[in-house]
């Protein structure tokens, strides 16, 4: 009982906060902003994943959760590079 | 599955929802691109980590068996953040942030964020 | 011997005319000369039978189930044409030999002429309309060439499409008329269509045939209004002229109201088109060659008027009309072959073609003379020459025939055009080689050598000896020609003298008369005439068609004006009424499966997909923010398919989606970061009503069909409930990847290895000498790039990263069959680790250390793939054939070994190297545009 | 199970793969393996042909899975004709490009060409519709690559357009096919057939428009007006040999639309469906390619437009969904299919360094050969006799015998504007003197010409035995009309 | 449920051709993205969706999602990926030939053919 | 020559123990696989691995993961009260420069890493030899007690480790 709602709330936050980073990335001023508010969107992404996993008793998307972890990463760091040197691969 | 275990698993569920709430919050009220960087690099990490360890624990009452798989999303999170974090950095340093703003370092080399690349003449 | 080897022998005479041309020009001709006379002589000894009424045929099936069959038939109509078409066809390579300078291709030449030869005998031998109609268009090919055999004039060239586009266009008519004549006689051969005269005049499809047909005969026989084009086709060697455009092709449409007679003659539609066509052809076409002044213009509008005599009598529809035309159809091809070979030794001999340059001509070219005088009086109608014979038939057919009850109209038009004939005639004489010798002819005149004038004099002398005694010379061939024409057997009398009783012989005279009333007030009629508003049909024609091809081109260049956004709106338009109009066409009864009621976190992930898609739409054009947005919309899709339990689509959507960023990026490092604005407000709006209306179909059509519970068992079933036992395997979706359909998998990384190379060789082609490459060079690097290349901290990082994600990838490989994951999405995490290791190291640091090269690993995986497939042929097996074990090996626990796993592997190498060859290359570009020049 | 039958994929797969891995840079080797793979296909199909006249249709079950559920191939006659048009096509064009050097313009053209040879021959085979779109997408990125070799500006921008179409289709081909899924719950083309017999009425509207969206997709590749507008660009813009292979590719949409539209026309949901949007949009295609001859400025482009008109003739025989009419319309395939090719080739030859430019007024700049050779592909095209064309054009306006007031007066309008057309350009390119800014004749490259002849040659032997060759299209086109052949050779559960 | 994804469907649908209508080279890739995420999630929705669904196959399991139109969408992926890597290049190639960012207008149609 | 079959021993073990915690469940062939793994892995990149760091007191790297973990939960609090209470205008933001004196690249990265992930500091760049780091605090009053902070507490823990 206690748990579900619990659980409901953990993920009612990372919902808000996945549209909290949206209006970041629609009202930023600078493009770090913007990649940083995505990246934040991915971290936020990942805990809703593994929340849903805990809701479902279900443990078949924690390899996404893990891609997602790896691909965020890397794509904030190529959107990055383009920003910082154009070529994402020098 | 005993209180103690419902109720320690609530708590961090309710912990890491509000702290990647606030990680997202302090994006939007932070008011310096370099401050913003801080809220989601730490405590959106935190919440995500809380929330992967509260699976975790979920996992180990209900099924009885450890499930490691979140702790190694969660490594992989924190191993990478600090990349994020410096890229992001650079980003900023290298196009939003005057270069005056930013003390020396003091030695006589120049920050490497700053520095030309030999290879490439500036226009 | 058999008609269709004498058909195809013009043929053989033009390959052989070509080929000989190496031996020399006389070779040449010599050999066409021989082909015509075999097939002459092999003409000879069924005329006997011919004569009898016994139709000679030979068949060859071709094309049974269309009725189209190689079946010839030789009888009295064909029998008189094939007699033309070689005899004269001898004359003229005969003349032609003297005619050609040696600056000529012979070669080229005699094998136009034969294959001419071979198209128009080929009509007259035809018992099989569609063949018939094969010959016809050959004829207007080959006659196309002939024209514009001196290729390097443009009249040449333009009298030459312009008989193509009559009669080309006339010879799709008449294959419309044939077509509907065939289905309504239910057999497309001769033989059988003229005996259903009843059935064919009872249709209703008779007119339409009828006026179809006409058109085509019209068009090639220059039936007014369609006649123009031949005074045009008259820039062809004057050869050409004799044999094609007096003797033969311009008879060919007469010859298909000839064959077509008993069937379609003898109603008052034929009547009336035909007879008035032929009436109104005969005096326009009389009327314009009195005033024209190049010699090869009068004869060519005196050959229309001709050919307007005979359609008149075709047209009346009696015997006596069929006897009268086919016996002009023979005195004018005499006279006429002869009067053009004429006009030709003059041309050469006196160095020009224009009337007025000549005059005295009588005692300085003797022999020319006295052949045109006789063959031009045949053709006024003189007797005793042949000319007569049929020009009396003629006034004798017309004095009975009544137009609309009207006794007098055919009686008086006939004899105003015979004196109309008459008096060109005379002034083609008179104004030729009467009057005073002259000092500036073009050249000096002369008589030409004996080679050049034969032909013409054997010609002459049928003029004559017809004349005097017709039915000895041309009696039998007329008799069974008209017995052919009409269907029923004729025996005529033909004879210069009918008694004083005979109408006819009053209208000649009165046509003598009025001749030389119009010669002697020749240049006031003339001085009328030019001062007459006569439109050029020559220039209407022309302007016709420039209209049209401009026409065609205006449209054409509007319709495809390269514009891309019109193709796919109007792309997108069709598709979506068509979908609309195939739904409104059937019964939908709506769906019936029950809504899965809307939770908060699929209506927040929905709201975030909608609001990032509207913010991609309004800030496209910042490109970078674009692909950021873009990612976004990856990102939801994937946590959708994740929710939605998909879990490999979300694996495979996450991954594929950052390789598509980095590529994107790379790409966008060269290409212009911002958009332009594309396009009017009004275009914005079209636009948005286009994409929307696709969007709303697109929704309608999902939502529809999600609610409608399946008719039938779906095959997955089978899938799920084969998994297992039958591929190995517990992740469904996988083995179907790997196993029930894996040979669309197989398609799927060929794709993606072709892309590959696809990639290199643009790349390649943009790298090397050009304005691509010099494009690259000159562009400016970066605004300018900042920091470091490769800084210390990711370096470092990522040497512990990457084991760890390749170690990740080799477990996603893994557990594919039983568990989400496998080849595909493995290649891309091992493909993003090297990104990774690339973005922190650089391109070159890593080209040294780099083990294998990704060429062949995608070449590895290609053929690792094809050969798990293969290898099942080993086992009797279907290609792809999957085989699973489970295998014992203490300590061990059981483990699975499964040939699919194989595949797998070639899936991943294949991956694995072709997004690492695709990206590697892609950023070599990027490279050379930082290197500079 | 006939092994032979997943050969002409599997072949060219192999030896592509075997030169990326082996010989991505000798070209004697490359050509080598082209060689070996292009005649062993062309064996192949010829075996294939005579199979498929012996029994009615062979399935080829991949992975030993039956059917439904798994992927099948089917040859029958219909597919071994399109193996064999395909593969004579291709080895003409590929020896055509090797000796003109084309191969040597880019990088990768063997590889390339033989997988365009797989796509080709896997959407010919098989019997699975979620197989035919991989294999749609085979050929067309191989196309891509082709259509692209060599580079240059005019090319690669038209290769942009051509691409971006191209997907388009190919997205609709997705949708139309889930929604057959979604409503059928099948994907053999087969069961298809056999599930539609019986489908229930409220499912109607949706199979229709799932299959009017395919028809879309094959009228994308069939450049049926209005969907079209890829084209032209294209084909000008392509290399002469691969504007020739595309001849081809235009046909897979036909040949998608006969395959398919037999399969379903019976059904009481689909029944005259695909019918009555064809004939008015090929009466279209007809006007659009036949005007676009005559106001083209280029020779490719106008031989484009020729390709485009005679899909128009293809699509209205189709339309017509007779027996008879699906005869004719593979026969105009086959002929069409050659005369374009060897036009594309003609016009490599005739404009071989600026062919996308003005060449009507630049005078004569080719030999005698070419203009002869030209006339004669000319003449075919155009439905003129003696060749195939002529006949091809004839056994259309008999099966369409039952509207011949429109059909027949559009298909002869449209071949008198060709004629024109062609007139107008062949008496420019061959007869005008050439002018001081002509470019010299280039030299007669004679294996170029033999190639050329070669086609021209098949369109002879096309004309001389268009009376077996119609009488087996007939039987090919009774079967594909009652397809119980074509659908037992699947051995559907619970079908006899 | 049904109506959330019937719309992101149109949606996506919309967005992406409204974008290729652009008629510039990125916005035509970007728009082919988004039509290929539209496609990818209608096929799957062909199947017909529910959350909960088991995907994997587990004894326990109330039901499964659909497996084969999962296989079909990660084939469409697949291609899709590999065609779109294509047509990057080939916008690039076009750009570096032409110097021009268009996608429409490649050359003109028009010019001169008398004679 | 074990230097050539395990050219980073540490890497190998990390990399076993982490296939096992993927796999999730112990068994024996998952063990041979995972040594199988622990070796050809780093072998597969030891091209991309020049030179192997000295790790001179590798066990003191538990405690020093168990300090930064306590800090990073500590010191959130600390930065959750700043985002949510303290007015965006009082947030006194400053740049340090943090002098470092360890030697080895990963040991820098290390320290750098954990400098971002304790909270109110982020190493927002570094010199390109790695020693100066240019760290970012979101409220540091006292810059000064940052960086003297930053050195006592984790940098001297770090050149324990390594040197
Ligand atoms: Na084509
Ligand atoms: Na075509």
């Amino acid at each position: 009982m206690i748990l579900s709602a619990a659980l409901s709330f953990a993920i009612g936050c990372f919902a808000l906060a996945l549209l909290l980073n949206l209006i970041r990335l629609l009202t930023a001023t600078t493009l770090p902003d913007r990649i940083l508010a995505v990246d934040t969107m991915v971290v936020n992404v990942i805990a809703l994943i593994v929340l849903y996993g805990v809701k479902s008793s279900s443990a078949v998307n924690f390899e996404a959760a893990m891609l997602f972890a790896m691909t965020g990463f890397i794509s904030t760091v190529a959107f990055c590079r383009y920003i910082l040197r154009g070529q994402v691969i020098e | 599955m005993s209180v103690v275990a419902e109720l320690v698993i609530a708590a961090l569920l309710g912990v890491g929802g509000l702290f990647g709430l606030i990680g997202s919050y302090g994006l939007l009220r932070l008011r310096e691109p370099m401050q913003r960087l801080h809220a989601p690099t730490k405590a959106t990490t935190v919440g995500v980590g809380t929330a992967l360890i509260a699976s975790a624990l979920d996992l180990v009452w209900v099924t009885g068996a450890v499930s490691w798989h979140e702790v190694l999303v969660a490594v992989f999170l924190f191993l990478t953040a600090p990349l994020t974090a410096l890229y992001l950095a650079k980003a900023h340093l290298g196009r939003t942030i005057n270069r005056n703003e930013v003390p020396p370092t003091g030695t006589g080399a120049d920050w490497a964020g700053f520095e030309a690349t030999p290879d490439t003449p500036k226009p | 011997m058999s008609l269709a080897l004498i058909a195809a022998l013009p043929f053989l005479g033009a390959l052989l005319a070509g080929l000989t041309i190496r031996f020399g020009r006389t070779a040449s001709a010599a050999s066409a000369f021989a082909v015509t006379a075999v097939a002459l002589g092999l003409i000879v000894p069924h005329i006997p039978d011919v004569l009898q009424g016994k139709a000679v045929q030979t068949q060859i099936v071709w094309l049974p189930s269309l009725g189209m069959n190689a079946n010839f038939m030789l009888d009295g109509l064909g029998l008189l044409f094939a007699i033309l078409i070689l005899g004269i066809g001898l004359l003229i390579i005969l003349y032609a030999g003297f005619y050609l300078s040696a600056k000529d291709d012979w070669g080229r030449f005699f094998s136009y002429l034969m294959l001419f030869q071979g198209a128009m005998l080929g009509i007259v031998l035809s018992d099989n309309i569609l063949l018939l109609l094969v010959f016809w268009e050959l004829t207007a090919l080959s006659s196309f060439l002939l024209i514009g055999y001196w290729s390097h004039l443009p009249q040449s060239r333009r009298g030459a499409r312009m008989a193509l586009a009559v009669t080309g266009s006339g010879g799709l008519a008449l294959i419309a008329g044939m077509l509907i004549l065939g289905q309504v006689a239910g057999s497309y051969d001769l033989s059988v269509i003229v005996t259903q005269k009843a059935t064919i005049q009872a249709s209703v499809w008779y007119l339409p045939a009828l006026i179809l047909i006409l058109v085509g005969a019209f068009t090639k026989s220059a039936q007014f209004p369609f006649h123009f084009w031949l005074p045009h086709a008259m820039a062809a060697p004057t050869p050409v002229s004799a044999y094609l455009h007096s003797a033969t092709m311009v008879k060919a449409g007469l010859f298909i109201l000839a064959r077509f007679w008993p069937v379609l003659a003898g109603t008052e539609a034929w009547f009336m088109i035909v007879a008035s066509t032929g009436l109104v052809t005969m005096i326009w076409g009389a009327v314009v060659a009195l005033f024209k002044h190049d010699l090869k213009a009068i004869l060519a509008y005196s050959t229309i008027s001709h050919l307007g005599l005979i359609t008149f009598l075709l047209g009346l529809g009696t015997t006596a009309g069929a006897v009268a035309a086919v016996l002009h159809i023979l005195c004018h091809a005499s006279f006429k072959a002869a009067l053009f070979m004429s006009a030709g030794i003059l041309d050469h001999a006196a160095g020009s073609r224009d009337m007025r340059a000549f005059g005295g001509l009588r005692r300085l070219m003797p022999i020319t003379f006295g052949l045109t005088l006789l063959a031009t009086l045949s053709m006024a109608g003189l007797p005793p020459l042949n000319g007569f014979l049929s020009k009396e038939m003629m006034l004798e057919v017309a004095s009975h025939t009544a137009w609309r009850g009207n006794t007098w109209l055919v009686p008086g038009f006939a004899t105003f055009a015979a004196m109309l004939s008459v008096g060109y005639c005379l002034r083609y004489v008179a104004h030729l080689f009467f009057g005073p010798v002259r000092r500036d002819y073009p050249a000096p005149p002369h008589d030409p050598a004996f080679g050049m004038w034969l032909a013409p004099a054997l010609l002459v002398a049928v003029v004559v000896v017809m004349g005097l005694a017709p039915m000895t010379i041309a009696g039998w061939l007329i008799d069974s020609a008209a017995s052919a024409v009409t269907g029923t057997p004729v025996q005529t009398t033909i004879k210069l003298w009918h008694g004083w009783q005979n109408p006819a012989l009053y209208l000649s005279a009165l046509a003598f008369g009025g001749g030389f009333v119009i010669l002697g007030g020749w240049s006031r009629l003339s001085g009328a005439w030019q001062s007459l508003p006569i439109p050029d049909a020559k220039q209407a024609f022309d302007a016709g068609l420039g209209a049209l091809t401009a026409l065609a081109q205006s449209v054409t260049a509007a319709l495809h004006s390269h514009s891309f956004s019109r193709a796919i709106s109007i792309a997108t338009v069709t598709i979506c009424a068509v979908g609309l109009l195939a739904f409104t066409g059937a019964d939908h009864s709506a769906g019936t499966l029950p809504a899965t009621p809307i939770q908060a976190v699929p209506a927040a992930l929905w709201l975030l997909l909608i609001a990032t898609l509207c913010a991609s739409v309004a800030l496209h054009r910042d490109r970078m923010i674009a692909v950021l947005l873009i990612g976004v919309v990856g990102l939801i899709i994937s946590v959708g398919f994740a929710y939605l339990s998909a879990p490999d689509l979300a694996l495979t959507q996450i991954t594929v989606e950052v390789v598509t960023v980095v590529l994107l990026l790379l790409a966008l490092n060269i290409l212009p970061k911002h958009s332009g604005p594309a396009g009017s407000r009004a275009r914005h709006l079209r636009d948005i009503a286009v994409a929307g209306a696709a969007g709303i179909g697109a929704a309608a059509l999902c939502y529809a069909l999600m609610l409608r519970a399946p008719a039938f068992a779906p095959i997955s079933a089978f899938h799920l409930a084969q998994s297992k036992s039958g591929a190995g395997g517990t992740n469904a979706v996988n083995t179907i990847i790997v196993d029930f359909r894996g040979y669309d998998t197989y398609g799927e990384i060929i794709v993606l290895g072709i892309a590959a190379l696809l990639i290199i060789a643009l790349i390649d082609g943009l790298l090397a000498p050009g304005p691509a490459r010099d494009r690259i060079l000159a562009r400016l690097p970066h605004a300018n790039p900042t920091g470091e290349a490769h800084p210390m901290m990711m370096q470092v990082a990522t040497r512990l990263i990457l084991p760890f994600a390749l170690m990740i990838g080799i477990y996603i490989y893994l557990r594919g069959h039983n568990l989400p994951g496998g080849g595909f999405v493995a290649g891309l995490v091992f493909a993003i680790a090297l990104v990774m290791q690339y973005m922190a190291s650089g391109q070159e640091w890593m080209q040294h250390r780099k083990r294998l090269n990704y060429h062949t690993i995608l070449g590895a995986g290609v053929l690792i793939a094809s050969a798990t497939g293969l290898g099942s042929w080993f086992a009797g097996r279907p290609f792809l054939t999957s085989n699973y074990a489970y295998v014992s090996l203490p300590p061990l626990e059981v483990f699975e070994l499964a040939t699919a796993s194989l595949f797998d592997l070639g899936v991943f190498l294949c991956v694995l190297g072709a997004v690492m060859l695709i990206l590697e290359s892609l950023s070599k570009l990027g490279l050379a545009a930082r290197k500079g020049p | 199970m006939n092994h032979l039958i997943i050969a002409p994929i599997v072949l060219p797969a192999v030896l592509a793969g075997l030169i990326v891995l082996l010989a991505r840079r000798a070209m004697l080797a490359q050509r080598l393996i082209g060689a070996v793979a292009l005649l062993a296909l062309l064996g192949l199909s010829v075996v294939l042909l005579r199979q498929s006249g012996e029994i009615p249709a062979q399935a080829y079950f991949l992975g030993n899975w039956p059917a439904p559920f798994g992927i099948v191939l089917v040859l029958d006659r219909l597919s071994a004709l399109m193996l064999v048009l395909t593969a004579g096509l291709a080895a003409v064009i590929w020896a055509y490009a090797v000796v003109t050097g084309w191969d040597r313009r880019g990088r990768h053209f063997h590889t390339l060409f033989l997988f365009q040879m797989m796509g080709l021959n896997g959407a010919f085979l098989t019997g699975d519709a979620f197989n035919l779109f991989v294999f749609f997408e085979v050929l067309l990125i191989a196309s891509y690559g082709l259509m692209v070799h060599g580079g240059g500006t005019a090319r690669v921008r038209a290769g942009v357009q051509y691409v971006a179409f191209n997907l388009l289709g190919s997205t609709l081909f997705l949708f139309g096919l889930a929604a057959i899924y979604s409503v059928t719950g099948t994907l053999n083309m087969a069961d298809l057939a056999v599930k539609l017999a019986v489908l229930p009425p409220g499912d109607a509207a949706l199979i229709r428009v799932a299959f009017a969206l395919l028809l879309m997709v094959f009228a994308i590749k069939g450049a049926l007006v209005p969907l079209h507008f890829w084209l032209p660009g294209t084909y000008a813009a392509a290399p002469g040999p691969v504007a020739a292979l595309f001849a081809v590719m235009t046909k897979v949409g036909a040949y998608a639309m006969i395959r398919l539209g037999t399969l379903i026309v019976t059904a009481p949901a689909t029944e005259g469906l695909w019918q009555a949007y064809l004939t008015p949009a090929a009466l279209c295609t007809m006007a659009v390619g036949a005007v676009g001859v005559l106001g083209s400025h280029s020779l490719p482009r106008m031989v484009a437009f020729a390709g485009i008109g005679s899909m128009g003739v293809v699509f209205l025989a189709i339309g017509a969904g007779t027996p008879q009419a699906t005869s004719a319309a593979l026969y105009y395939m086959v002929h069409s299919t050659l005369a374009t090719a060897a036009l594309f080739l003609l016009a490599d030859m005739i404009t071989p360094a600026q062919g996308r430019d003005d060449v009507q007024g630049r005078g004569a700049a080719a030999s005698g050969v070419m203009a002869a050779l030209f006339m004669a592909a000319a003449i075919a095209m155009a439905g003129m006799p003696p060749l195939s064309g002529f006949v091809a054009k004839l056994l259309v306006l008999d099966a369409l015998r039952d509207k011949a007031a429109l059909m027949w007066s559009a298909v002869l309008l449209a071949s008198l504007l060709t004629i024109l057309g062609f007139a107008r350009t062949g008496s420019r390119l061959f007869w005008k003197p050439p002018t001081d800014v002509s470019p010299a004749p280039a030299p007669d490259n004679p294996g170029a010409i033999a190639a050329v002849v070669a086609l021209l040659a098949a369109i002879v032997g096309l004309t001389v035995f268009a009376g077996p060759i119609t009488a087996w299209l007939d039987m090919t086109a009774q079967a594909l009309h009652l397809p119980t052949g074509y659908i037992a050779a699947n051995a559907l559960p619970g079908v006899p | 449920m049904e109506i959330l994804i019937a719309s992101s469907v149109g949606v996506l649908t919309a967005a992406g051709l409204y974008l290729m209508l652009r008629a510039q080279t990125f916005p035509v890739i970007l728009g082919l993205s988004l039509l290929s995420y539209a496609v990818n999630i209608f096929i799957f929705a062909a199947g017909r969706v529910a959350p909960g669904m088991a995907p994997i196959l587990d004894p326990a399991a109330i039901g499964y999602v659909d497996p084969l139109p999962q296989a079909l969408v990660l084939t469409a992926i697949v291609i899709s990926f590999g065609m779109t890597a294509v047509i990057v290049i080939m916008a690039l190639g076009a750009y570096l030939n032409s110097g021009d960012d268009d996608v429409d207008a490649a050359g003109s149609d028009i010019s001169g053919g008398a004679g | 020559m074990i230097r050539k079959i395990f050219p980073h021993p540490c890497l190998s073990a990390l990399l076993a123990v982490t296939w096992m915690l993927l796999v999730n469940r112990f068994a024996i062939g998952s063990l041979v696989l995972a040594a199988v793994l622990g070796t050809v892995i780093p072998l597969m990149t030891a091209n991309y691995w020049p030179g192997r760091p000295r790790l001179t007191r590798p066990w003191a790297m538990v405690p020093y993961v168990a300090l930064v973990l306590w800090d990073v939960i500590l010191a959130n609090i600390q930065v959750a009260r700043i985002i949510l209470f303290l007015p965006p205008d009082q947030i006194k933001s400053a740049w340090i420069v943090v002098p470092v004196d360890l030697a080895s690249a990963e040991a820098i990265t290390l320290l750098a890493g954990t400098i971002t992930m304790t909270p109110g500091t982020l190493t927002a760049d570094m010199t390109a030899d790695g020693r100066v780091l240019l760290v970012h605090a979101l409220h540091a009053p006292d810059p000064q007690a940052v960086r003297d902070d930053i050195k006592s507490r984790y940098e001297s823990r770090l050149k324990r480790i390594f040197e």
